[in-house]
């Protein structure tokens, strides 16, 4: 089993996500560099959170026309497994892999905190080792992760079971207060029709060891290994 | 070889009055012309200006600064030496860190003064070949109530937050103070650790004729044209008109940068590197040649520029931000450039390293500047000033206690207490800041320290950042004292032992004898404390010149001290864990009010005798907690500061996590 | 050589944060005749062209490709010859 | 009722990172004839008035005391009655 984490210029989580992979779950992980043109044998990659070419224009919109973003397309086509964090899912939704599109927090200020978030659909390969409603404590980190897609799209992804996280309360009751930054329908994190493509602001990669205060965010990189070694 | 007389653009002729404008006294000028050995061109007049600005060369305050305990065990790199200090933590692993200024722009444009602020300091610590992995900044601002110190505050918090989130550095801790004495005079000091190996330890100096000088990194364009002396003059309301051009920080460059040198740095073709900070590309040319005891020779039509018709002295002098300045082997010139295409960044060859000891511009092969490197990096006047003990303690160090009537209603108090902006919580500040990126932050923002692991060394450490600038008006030395011991406090409760410091002198006019006065007393006392705690001090910066139409704002010697756990186990914080745990109270508690916290909100006074500061009692103190730490005995540890027993208290409850409350007697 | 000026706001159907915030604060500093406030990007592009035709292709062309996001955004433009 | 279209760009003086990012970008996809990319802001601002003079000095007032940031900041405007 191998797992990449593409690198453009301006990620700063790619190392954290190599670490958790790599040396906590013990799968054997590379870096990708953006400018790398074809993807062979991965069976997981992962776009990291950061801030790729320092978040210009919109963020996530010009990492997209990386040469590594075709090929990703290409794979993801092929129904290779792709999750996209933060900055990451900003770039799946540019890069048209997932629908809608980001707004600045209604806050307007970057929040980086913990926030509560309730499992809605575990048929997919990053959520298939938790439990329907499930709630788990992930921490934030974005300026620009208020989520609008139009009512059309929205309405699909909530009949299909495509919405994977929403935010809540601790109890996982839904909460104006609970959401970080103004997201339609609280929804935090989504995937494509066929679950190979999701995309999540929550940063589970920053709480999969105990010495950081949660491991709520290791169930998913397991669940994605589980779903793997079938 | 002399300087050609007829430049190209006209330069203006050096006179009486230019020399004047740019901060040059006439015996200044009389050394000058002696280590030329003839006058001075316009650019060469600059980069004398720029270099023996107080800013750059420490002319009033060097005197002093060597007071401080430099030495140590741990030490691997003195405070001096390079562009940071670097302390030994054990199996081979070490760390560099400093903190430094940046007021002066951030009182012009606080979001991109502070944002370049960081930019800097962070810049100062990869230069010596280490990987920063946490920031943390002190801030001073005027009352809350006055309008522009409630923009400036927005501005730097929010230019903070956009350079370290898009650099991907977390910001782990810091502190923030509001009084009046900050109006109009904002400070912003910024902190950053980097982590390295004893062997990649990298110098910045020019050595080995021939060796290839390159610059690396943003074009060159007419930022901030003359910021180190700007930062030498007061900030007066005219200041408002003289706008020079902001430097606007790059974030996003500056990670490229980063990436880049730190891969070039593993190649071992690096001679020597030099981030171009205040004084740009004139500073980093001199120092690298002076510390390596070589010359430098540069053609400016080399440099990458961003604008059009740059003279040489606008070039020599410009403080655009993200550069850097590399010597490289002869030879390795390709593998260089190389790896700066992989990151889409400028390396130019700009020119190389000579054997005859000077500093050598040119300008399309015409000599523009030919300076001694050694006599301008290091020949800098010096000055011992007059100091005289300032009229206003006598009168604020009398405070009638017997006057203040006691609290009616001590609840209203503590509540007024906890709601004063120095002490009520920091979260609306630090929740902006990225402080988990690297996911290496144990304990978060908010506690006494931050706490970080350091994956790679199997390493813990704490870092804290303190000052009370009230008991350095009142009372300089034993303030200064304070700082240090307070910094040491909060690293002792989170259960590491203090190691070294870095320090931010924060003062007026040094030309007012009483405004040195402080400075040398606070110094004395940081000195003594820093003595007593065996925690040398690693590097800093001064900033003088902090004054506003009201006079000079409080003495402010931010102390930064970083601290080294022996095991994970020892990491403790500052909130209330179970019901039914003992609170202790460890060291004495005088019935001290002086420059307190509840006069000031309650009777609107800045008055008393400063608290007293035992040494011996400090240190029993730290030994004890450490030792109960170890021996597993301690839920949590929180130290008594601003607001005194019941705001401590208080605290411990508020940040528990299940809201505990606390009962105590007498 | 044109210059091209592009206008970017936000489709109507989309909520401005933003520009909700700045008209509060224009109230609260006293400005009550503001009735609406909306924030966008705008843009100035230097064209290296002779022939208008070229230049307004390559425009549009940027900027349904790059320059605007077409699930939130929408945008106008001048062109003028410099 | 008047329509203000506020066209916000740096100073000529002041670094502009962000436009030389997207310059960058639109190269490597290929549009070679980008001179330059600057990037501001763009507003509209609805002023509930009859006297255009009286719409003129409000609109003035807010983008000085509020909407630019003069140290690196410039600004100018279309005034539209609707």
């Amino acid at each position: 089993m191998k797992f990449g984490v593409v690198v453009f210029p301006g990620s700063n989580c790619d190392h954290d996500c190599h670490y958790v992979l790599n040396d906590v779950m013990k799968v054997k992980t590379d870096y990708i560099w953006h400018k790398r043109g074809e993807i062979k044998d991965y069976d997981c990659i992962v776009l990291p959170g950061g801030v790729s070419y320092g978040d210009s224009l919109r963020t996530g919109a010009i990492a997209r026309f990386s040469p590594v973003m075709r090929a990703l397309i290409e794979y993801a086509g092929r129904g290779g497994l792709l999750m996209g964090i933060c900055n990451g899912f900003q770039i799946l939704l540019e890069a048209g892999l997932l629908p809608g599109a980001m707004l600045r927090n209604t806050s307007l200020s970057f929040v980086c905190r913990d926030v509560w978030l309730r499992v809605e659909n575990t048929k997919g390969p990053f959520t298939s080792s938790c439990k329907k409603g499930e709630i788990l404590k992930i921490p934030v980190a974005h300026g620009e992760g208020n989520y609008y897609a139009d009512e059309k799209t929205i309405k699909a992804l909530e009949d299909n079971g495509r919405v994977v996280f929403r935010y809540c309360d601790e109890l996982g009751m839904p909460s104006k207060l609970a959401n970080p930054n103004g997201s339609v329908n609280d929804i935090a994190g989504i995937c494509n029709g066929k679950g190979n493509v999701m995309g999540m602001m929550p940063h589970p990669e920053r709480c999969s060891e105990k010495v950081l205060g949660s491991v709520d965010g290791k169930k998913l990189f397991e669940s994605a290994i589980n779903f793997l070694a079938g | 070889m002399g300087v050609s007389e007829k430049t190209e653009s006209a330069e203006p002729a050096v006179s009486e009055q230019l020399v004047r404008d740019h901060n040059i006294t006439p015996e200044e000028y009389a050394h000058i012309k002696e280590i030329l050995g003839r006058e001075p061109n316009f650019t060469e007049l600059g980069i004398f200006s720029v270099m023996w600005s107080e800013h750059c060369s420490y002319k009033n305050s060097r005197p002093v600064l060597k007071l401080f305990p430099v030495d140590g065990p741990a030490v691997l790199v003195k405070a001096g030496e390079e562009n940071a200090g670097v302390v030994d933590i054990g199996d081979g692993w070490a760390v560099s860190f400093k903190v430094e200024s940046h007021n002066h722009p951030s009182a012009i444009e606080p979001f991109q003064g502070a944002a370049t602020g960081v930019g800097g300091i962070i810049r100062d610590i990869f230069t010596m070949g280490a990987r920063p992995v946490a920031c943390l900044n002190s801030l001073r601002f005027g009352g809350l109530s006055n309008t522009r110190a409630r923009y400036l505050l927005k501005g730097v918090v929010g230019g903070i937050a956009h350079y370290g989130n898009c650099i991907g550095i977390p910001t782990v801790g810091g502190e923030i103070y509001f009084d009046e004495t900050y109006d109009g005079n904002p400070l912003v000091n910024a902190f950053c650790l980097g982590i390295i190996r004893h062997k990649d330890i990298a110098r910045g100096c020019a050595k080995g004729e021939g060796n290839p000088v390159f610059y690396v990194g943003a074009a060159t364009g007419r930022d901030g044209l003359g910021g180190a002396s700007f930062a030498s003059r007061e900030l007066t309301d005219a200041s408002h008109e003289d706008r020079p051009a902001v430097q606007v920080g790059d974030p996003f460059m500056e990670k490229l940068l980063l990436e880049a040198c730190l891969e070039l740095l593993k190649t071992g073709y690096v001679i020597g590197i030099q981030d171009m900070g205040a004084a740009g590309l004139t500073c980093s040319t001199c120092e690298t040649a002076s510390r390596g005891g070589s010359g430098i020779e540069i053609e400016l039509s080399e440099v990458p520029k961003r604008e059009t018709g740059m003279t040489p002295y606008e070039i020599m002098l410009s403080e655009s931000q993200e550069r850097m300045l590399v010597i490289a082997q002869k030879g390795k010139e390709k593998e260089v450039k190389k790896i700066f295409e992989k990151w889409d960044l400028h390396a130019v060859e700009i020119g190389h390293v000579t054997s005859d000891g000077m500093m050598r511009v040119k300008n399309n092969g015409k000599v523009v500047v030919n300076i001694p490197a050694r006599k301008i990096a290091e020949d800098s006047p010096v000055y011992v000033r007059e100091e005289k003990k300032p009229a206003y303690l006598e009168k604020a160090n009398r405070l009638e206690e017997e006057k203040l009537a006691e609290p009616g209603d001590y609840n209203e108090t503590l509540v007024r207490l906890l709601d004063d902006p120095t002490i009520s919580s920091k979260k609306w500040v630090y929740e902006q800041y990225d402080h988990m990126v690297m996911t290496n932050t144990v304990l978060r923002p908010g506690s006494d320290a931050a706490v970080l692991r350091i994956k790679s060394a199997g390493k813990y450490i704490a870092i804290s950042s303190d000052c009370n600038s009230t008991y350095c008006y009142l009372d300089p030395y034993t303030g200064g004292k304070i700082a240090v011991a307070e910094s040491a406090r909060n690293v002792v409760c989170s259960g590491a032992s203090p190691l070294a410091v870095t320090d931010c002198l924060n003062f007026g006019n040094p030309m007012k004898p009483e405004i040195f006065w402080q400075f040398k007393k606070c110094v004395e006392g940081l000195a003594d404390a820093c003595r007593s705690f065996d925690t040398p001090v690693t590097g800093g910066n001064v900033s003088f010149y902090n004054e506003n139409s009201g006079g000079a704002v409080d003495p402010t010697p931010i102390v930064c001290m970083v601290g080294l756990f022996e095991n994970e186990k020892h990491i403790t914080g500052a909130s209330f864990v179970d019901e039914g745990d003992f609170i202790y109270l460890i060291g004495n508690n005088r019935s001290e009010i002086g420059g307190s916290l509840y006069i000031k909100n309650v009777f609107g006074m800045k008055k008393g005798k400063c608290p007293v500061l035992d040494i011996e009692e400090e240190k029993a103190v730290h030994t004890f907690c450490l030792e109960a730490i170890k021996k597993g005995l301690i839920k949590s540890a929180h130290d008594c500061s601003e607001g005194g027993l019941a705001v401590t208290l208080s605290e411990s409850c508020i940040m528990s996590a299940r809201g505990l409350g606390a009962r105590i007697d007498l | 050589m044109f210059l091209a000026k592009v206008y970017v706001t936000l489709k109507k159907s989309v909520l401005d944060p933003q520009g909700v915030t700045v008209k509060h604060a224009l109230d609260s500093m006293g400005y009550r005749l503001v009735d609406d406030v909306r924030l966008g990007k705008y843009m100035e592009i230097k064209i290296v062209s002779v022939d208008r035709k070229e230049a307004e292709t390559l425009l549009r062309e940027m900027c349904e490709k790059l320059l605007i996001n077409p699930v939130i955004e929408e945008f106008r433009y001048d062109l003028e010859q410099k």
